[in-house]
């Protein structure tokens, strides 16, 4: 019942939120807060249950179990059309026989807003979006960015407390699809709309959120600042969907954590026995006393460069700039090292 | 000349030949020369006389009795038509909203009807509501009519008959635009805060209208020229132009009047089928072009 | 449509599944009655009027008659639009629109007015009532039918196979009979069974042209119900419903039902 | 059956049965229901055994036979059609009929069953009255029809068929009532005016096939119609609670006739056929199962079988006629009017 406090300062509260189809359970017993003005994304790879969520909030699916309040009121028994929160879709679902304005209009039509009203709200949501020269195309003669943009201007014109996004940009291809994130972040810095994300695609969750949260098997693996997530991943699950990363199978006895002949001091508390240590390629860096590598395939990515080396941990991959001297060629050995707090502990098994 | 010849390539001639002959052959030339009869006379004695006249032509446009056929013929369709679609769209939703087994036991039910003979079918109706009918017998030992409820050779019998016969059609045509729809299209509705009544009207509805549009031109088209259940439940007392046609040429033996009753069949046919979709093309062109 | 149906939807759907059988189901039960006379069967199930149909020698004769109709035409409807379907979608030729708009015209022409004008055109060149005649009349009928489905099935395969096929060597016929006839095998069996069934139902043109001996079977049930309703009009709907209703599972196995009737290109219905 | 084949070979169709089995099919073309049914269980099987002979037949109404006659004219694939007197004689006239041999019986057929043409032949005559449901009569407490008028009660609304007019039954009903007020033949206005003014009110259906309206009967659909002595008689032994009212302005007589076809190549099974179908055995077979009355004096009924069938001349000569001449030459503007103004 601790959470019943927090829950009154969050806008979107949920709580022991669980669905089950047949004999498996999608969403299990789910719990998280959403700030006002907070914009938060359900990351995970598919079927992980963050569709669903999204679905049970947005009232399109019916929860087996949980609660999930909007400003201190019962949202599960409010029917869709009445709970006051935007959706963005991922097929878009424009209404094919609309024009772009009167896609914007409908749901200030269904408000029965005042007519005078509509027509200059809904110049404004197209201008936000940069479509107001569009707002008598028909959907279908629409490019799919153009399409995204009407349904964002459609969900958001109705000023909803909470804006859903179900991978709205999945449908972009690459270059529109980073245009497009920036857009969406402008939009939302401006209208400043509490807004719940689901997305798959973790570089899209770190430029867009304020809080990211990784869920797998129905549950909540993490939930933190992109950078905490990132830097400081929770568990191995964690620590390998955002990003690649490095896995070592170390050990902890009598207080320290060792990888061969190297050391370090384990955290207070920390348990004896296996230990996975966690360093992200970018973190690795050549050194002149470090682990002896032997250098495998090199991947030149524009940017920046992947080696991978060989080592005696296995096979270590290092992430470095395309900026100064191009990295050792293949078949050179080096050694490699890294900073001694880039190396995070992961209490679960040896790595696989 | 020759340079052009062999630039032509004979495959796509030779692999149409087939098809080409024998629908020119076997269509075009019967129906010119059905044309060509209309313009003849005959009576009884003299047979069908070599004349080009417009005498049946004349006939049909100023008889009332013509006229009237054409007009219950097309009330019937009419009739027919919008039957199909008040019982027909409705159930395409509820079919498409369904899920696995259901779904397909009732598209079955729904569509399989199209595999059994109209003669068939029409007997159905015949047997369930003739006075004598499984209908008017249970209506009646129930005490809820005293008089059995005509039904046959009545233009509701023939229209109620007709509209199973071609509800799958309608169900077909429906169902393929709700196919191509976005489901989540409907909950966009919800979303913004419309009710189911209102997500109907305004959001399903219009987009519906396309195969409820190309359905009645199917469904009215195979209703005005329907020959078999109007002759089973309609009888004599109640013609069609087609049951019309049936007894001009195999009764009264007036060919040349019963291939002009024929052709205008055909034309008004063609005209609504046209017509409708000119009005379809117009109206949904923007949305779908 | 993820919208479940509600209980008004369901009570509409149950009146729509009662219209749709009723009339079907009371043919086949009426067939069942012993009596001499239209009705329900109350005392008993009877097969006397099966048997009756059975000693039939008209219905068991159009039966036959129908039944080598619909395969011959069937079958020569399917042989001329094969090529006829693959000049339309792989070939650019002058006049191919009219020719596409010429085999799928039946489709516009009121079976009637197709009966009328074939009665007087077999009359003149002298295939009245013959079986041959028949056979053409109800090619012209289901051309449409065959070509669309072998058409449908033509377009959804991938045109490189013909270029892969003719890259690796194969000459024009060859690619034909190795590559596409079998990828299309059973968009041409589909079809074929549509126009099968088309064409043993079809009562409205064929009325016209049939001679006593090469009556078909709904033609024979059509003339005998204008003499006569009886039980055995009942008993033989009840055999051809029979069956459809087996063709329906056949095709529901082989094809998929929905996907024959509705052209959906596919069993998930995605375009 | 049996006795039918044996029957044949004592009135001397022996000789018949010893021509060189051909094999050949001939194709009759004639009236449906019980007759065709009589025709299909006992007659061809009899004649098939007796001389190897196939026959297909082909149903319709008289109307409808003649159509196929003339619609298959340059090619004719039918050899015998059976037909009503009006419809017969016109085939006559437009030269379907060829000449007729029937020599054999010539000297013991009745008169009225002969044609001056002598191209076709009578093969049974039925009365025309009006048919009732009794029992429904005497629920209703309806007056029985002793008149032709009785039609235009509109008691009887809903209830009454009246054959159309293509049909001999609906023709010579209509004549009649044209006669009663006042009309006839050369003049049918009367008869349309009555029709149109009360008796089409009261019509069902103009139903043409008499099987349909059999079955009208037996439904409750109808009570009340014109019709035939011999579909009554059919109806009624199947035990329906029918009867003929033979109205006291008269009732009509219609003969049922048969010829043997033009065609390119005359097939002389069919004019034995035709031989076999008004031989004596034949003849009585008929007016038992279909209450035909004999057309050949030979033919003998008891008492119990001659039971309302017109048997012998002098029942006959009870019974009207109409000046076919006249009739057949009128019959297409009738047909016309009938189409436009009754039956729409």
């Amino acid at each position: 019942m601790t959470g019943e406090d927090n829950a009154a300062a969050a806008l979107l509260s949920i709580s022991g939120l669980t669905k089950r189809y047949g004999s498996t359970t999608v969403v299990d017993g789910l719990a998280l807060d959403v700030a006002e003005g907070e914009f938060v994304s359900l990351l995970g790879p598919s079927g992980c249950g963050k569709t669903t969520t999204l679905q049970m909030i947005g009232g399109f699916v019916r929860p087996d179990g949980g609660r999930i309040r909007l400003g201190g009121r019962d949202l599960i028994a409010t029917p869709t059309s009445k709970r006051g929160l935007g959706m963005v879709f991922q097929s878009y679902a424009l209404f094919p026989h609309m024009t772009a304005a009167a896609n914007v209009a409908y749901g200030l039509e269904v408000r029965r807003t005042p007519r005078g009203e509509i027509a200059g709200r809904v110049a404004r949501a197209l201008d936000l979006v940069g479509l107001s020269a569009y707002g008598d195309r028909y959907p279908r003669r629409m490019s799919g960015g153009q399409q995204q943009r009407v349904a964002l201007a459609r969900a958001l014109v109705i000023e909803p407390r909470v804006l859903l996004l179900d991978e709205p940009l999945s449908n972009l291809d690459a270059n529109l699809r980073e245009e497009m994130q920036t857009e969406l972040r402008r939009i939302q810095h401006r209208t400043g709309t509490t807004t719940v994300l689901v997305t798959h695609d973790q570089s899209e969750a770190m430029a867009l959120s304020d809080r990211i949260v990784v869920m797998r098997g129905g549950r909540i693996e993490q939930a933190d600042t992109p950078e905490r997530v990132y830097g400081r991943p929770g568990n191995r699950f964690v620590a390998q969907f955002l990003g690649k990363t490095n896995l070592f199978a170390a050990r902890i006895a009598d207080g320290r954590v060792s990888l061969g002949d190297t050391g370090w001091q384990a955290p207070a508390g920390a348990p004896d026995g296996p230990v996975t240590l966690a360093v992200r390629p970018e973190k690795v860096r050549l050194s002149q006393t470090g682990l002896p590598g032997r250098v495998g395939e090199r991947t030149f990515q524009g940017g920046r460069w992947l080696v991978e080396m060989d080592t005696a941990h296995g096979l270590v991959l290092m992430e470095t700039p395309n900026y100064g001297p191009p990295p050792p060629r293949e078949g050179e050995t080096v050694r490699i090292g890294w900073q001694d707090g880039d190396l995070h502990l992961l209490f679960e098994g040896a790595p696989a | 000349m020759t340079r052009f010849l062999r630039r032509l390539d004979p495959a796509p001639l030779l692999l149409s030949l087939p098809a080409g002959l024998i629908l020119g052959l076997f269509l075009l030339l019967p129906l010119l020369a059905t044309a060509l009869l209309s313009f003849r006379s005959y009576s009884l004695y003299t047979g069908i006389e070599p004349v080009l006249e417009l005498g049946n032509y004349l006939e049909i446009f100023g008889d009332g009795y013509f006229l009237e056929i054409f007009l219950r013929t097309a009330r019937i369709a009419a009739l027919a038509t919008l039957l199909t679609i008040l019982i027909g769209a409705p159930e395409a939703i509820i079919l498409m909203r369904m899920r696995a087994p259901w779904r397909g036991l009732f598209l079955l039910v729904a569509l399989g009807p199209l595999l059994i003979s109209v003669v068939s079918r029409t007997l159905g109706w015949a047997l369930l509501l003739g006075s004598t009918g499984v209908v008017n017998t249970a209506l009646m030992a129930a005490g809820l009519i005293a008089e059995p409820i005509r039904f046959m050779y009545t233009e509701w019998g023939v229209t109620v008959a007709l509209a199973h016969v071609l509800l799958p059609f309608m169900i077909i045509s429906v169902m393929t635009v709700l196919q191509r729809l976005d489901p989540q299209v409907e909950n966009a509705s919800h979303a913004l805060g419309a009710g189911g009544v209102t997500t109907f009207r305004r959001v399903i509805l219009p987009q519906l209208l396309p195969g409820i549009f190309a359905g009645s031109i199917i469904v009215f088209a195979m209703a005005a020229s329907a020959f078999a259940t109007p002759q089973i439940i309609g009888g004599r007392r109640l013609k069609v132009v087609a049951t019309l046609i049936y007894d001009e040429y195999l009764f009264s033996l007036n060919w040349p009047l019963g291939a002009a009753l024929a052709l205008l069949l055909f034309a008004i046919v063609i005209v609504v089928a046209v017509g409708f979709n000119r009005l379809a093309e117009s109206r949904f062109a923007r949305m779908y072009g | 449509m993820s919208r479940r149906n509600g209980p008004w939807a369901l009570i509409f759907h149950t009146l729509f599944v009662v219209f749709m059988l009723a009339p079907i189901l009371v043919v086949c039960v009426i067939a069942f009655t012993p009596e001499g006379y239209l009705s329900m069967p109350t005392d008993g199930l009877s097969l006397r009027w099966f048997r009756a149909l059975w000693n039939n020698p008209d219905f068991v004769s159009s039966f036959r008659v129908s039944l080598a109709l619909g395969a011959a035409s069937a079958s020569a409807a399917a042989a001329v639009s094969i090529p006829a379907a693959i000049a339309i979608t792989r070939c650019d030729f002058p006049g191919r629109g009219a020719f596409l708009a010429l085999c799928m015209s039946p489709l516009m022409v009121p079976s009637i007015v197709l009966g009328v004008a074939f009665l007087r055109f077999f009359s003149q060149i002298g295939l009245s009532g013959t079986l041959v005649g028949l056979t053409l009349s109800h090619v012209i009928l289901i051309v449409p039918y065959v070509l669309r489905t072998i058409m449908n099935s033509l377009g959804s395969l991938d045109a490189a196979l013909n270029n892969a096929s003719a890259s690796l060597g194969a000459a024009r016929w060859h690619t034909f009979r190795r590559i596409t006839l079998p990828l299309i095998l059973p968009g041409v069996a589909s079809g074929w069974i549509l126009a099968f069934i088309t064409s043993f139902d079809e009562v409205t043109m064929t009325i016209f042209l049939a001679a006593p001996e090469t009556t078909t079977l709904p033609v024979r049930l059509m003339l005998y119900i204008e003499d006569s309703i009886d039980p055995l009009v009942a008993a033989v709907s009840t055999v051809l419903i029979v069956m459809a209703l087996a063709v329906m599972i056949l095709i529901d196995r082989l094809f998929g039902l929905d996907r024959i009737l509705t052209g959906a290109p596919d069993r998930d219905g995605k375009p | 059956m049996k006795s039918i084949a044996a029957l044949m070979a004592s009135a001397g169709l022996a000789s018949l049965s010893a021509l060189p089995a051909l094999a050949e099919t001939i194709y009759i073309a004639g009236n449906g229901g019980s007759q065709e049914a009589l025709l299909k269980s006992e007659i061809f099987p009899a004649f098939t055994e007796a001389t190897g002979t196939e026959i297909v037949y082909s149903a319709g109404n008289s109307a409808a036979v003649l159509a196929r006659l003339l619609a298959q004219q340059d090619n004719q694939q039918t050899d015998i059609a059976m037909m009503n007197t009006g419809p017969m004689s016109q085939a006559i006239e437009l030269g379907l009929c060829r000449d007729l041999d029937i020599s054999e019986h010539e000297a013991n057929i009745h008169d009225f069953a002969k044609f001056d043409s002598g191209k076709a032949v009578g093969f049974g005559v039925v009365g025309l009255g009006i048919a009732y449901n009794t029992e429904a009569f005497e629920e209703n407490g309806w007056p029985v029809p002793t008149s032709w008028t009785a039609l235009e009660d509109d008691t009887f609304k809903g209830k009454m068929v009246f054959q159309p007019l293509n049909n001999t039954n609906g023709l010579l009903a209509l004549i009649k009532i044209a006669e009663i007020k006042g009309g006839g033949v050369d003049n049918m206005d009367p008869g349309f005016e009555a029709m149109e003014a009360s008796i089409a009110e009261n019509v069902l259906s103009f139903e043409p096939s008499s099987a349909r309206l059999a079955e009208m009967y037996q439904n409750g659909e109808v009570d009340i119609s014109v019709w035939s002595s011999t579909q009554v008689k059919v109806l009624a032994e199947k035990g329906f609670p029918i009867t003929l009212s033979y109205p006291e302005e008269g009732a009509m007589i219609i003969s049922n006739d048969v010829c043997a076809v033009t065609t390119e190549a005359m097939k002389p099974e069919a004019v034995e056929f035709i031989n076999f179908l008004i031989s004596p055995e034949i003849q009585e077979v008929l007016s038992r199962n279909l209450g035909f009355g004999p057309t050949n004096k030979l033919a003998e009924l008891t008492e119990a079988e001659a039971e309302g069938v017109p048997y012998g001349p002098e029942a006959v000569d009870k019974l009207q006629n109409v000046d076919w001449d006249v009739v057949n030459r009128e019959r297409e503007a009738w047909d016309r009017r009938w189409v436009r103004e009754i039956e729409r």
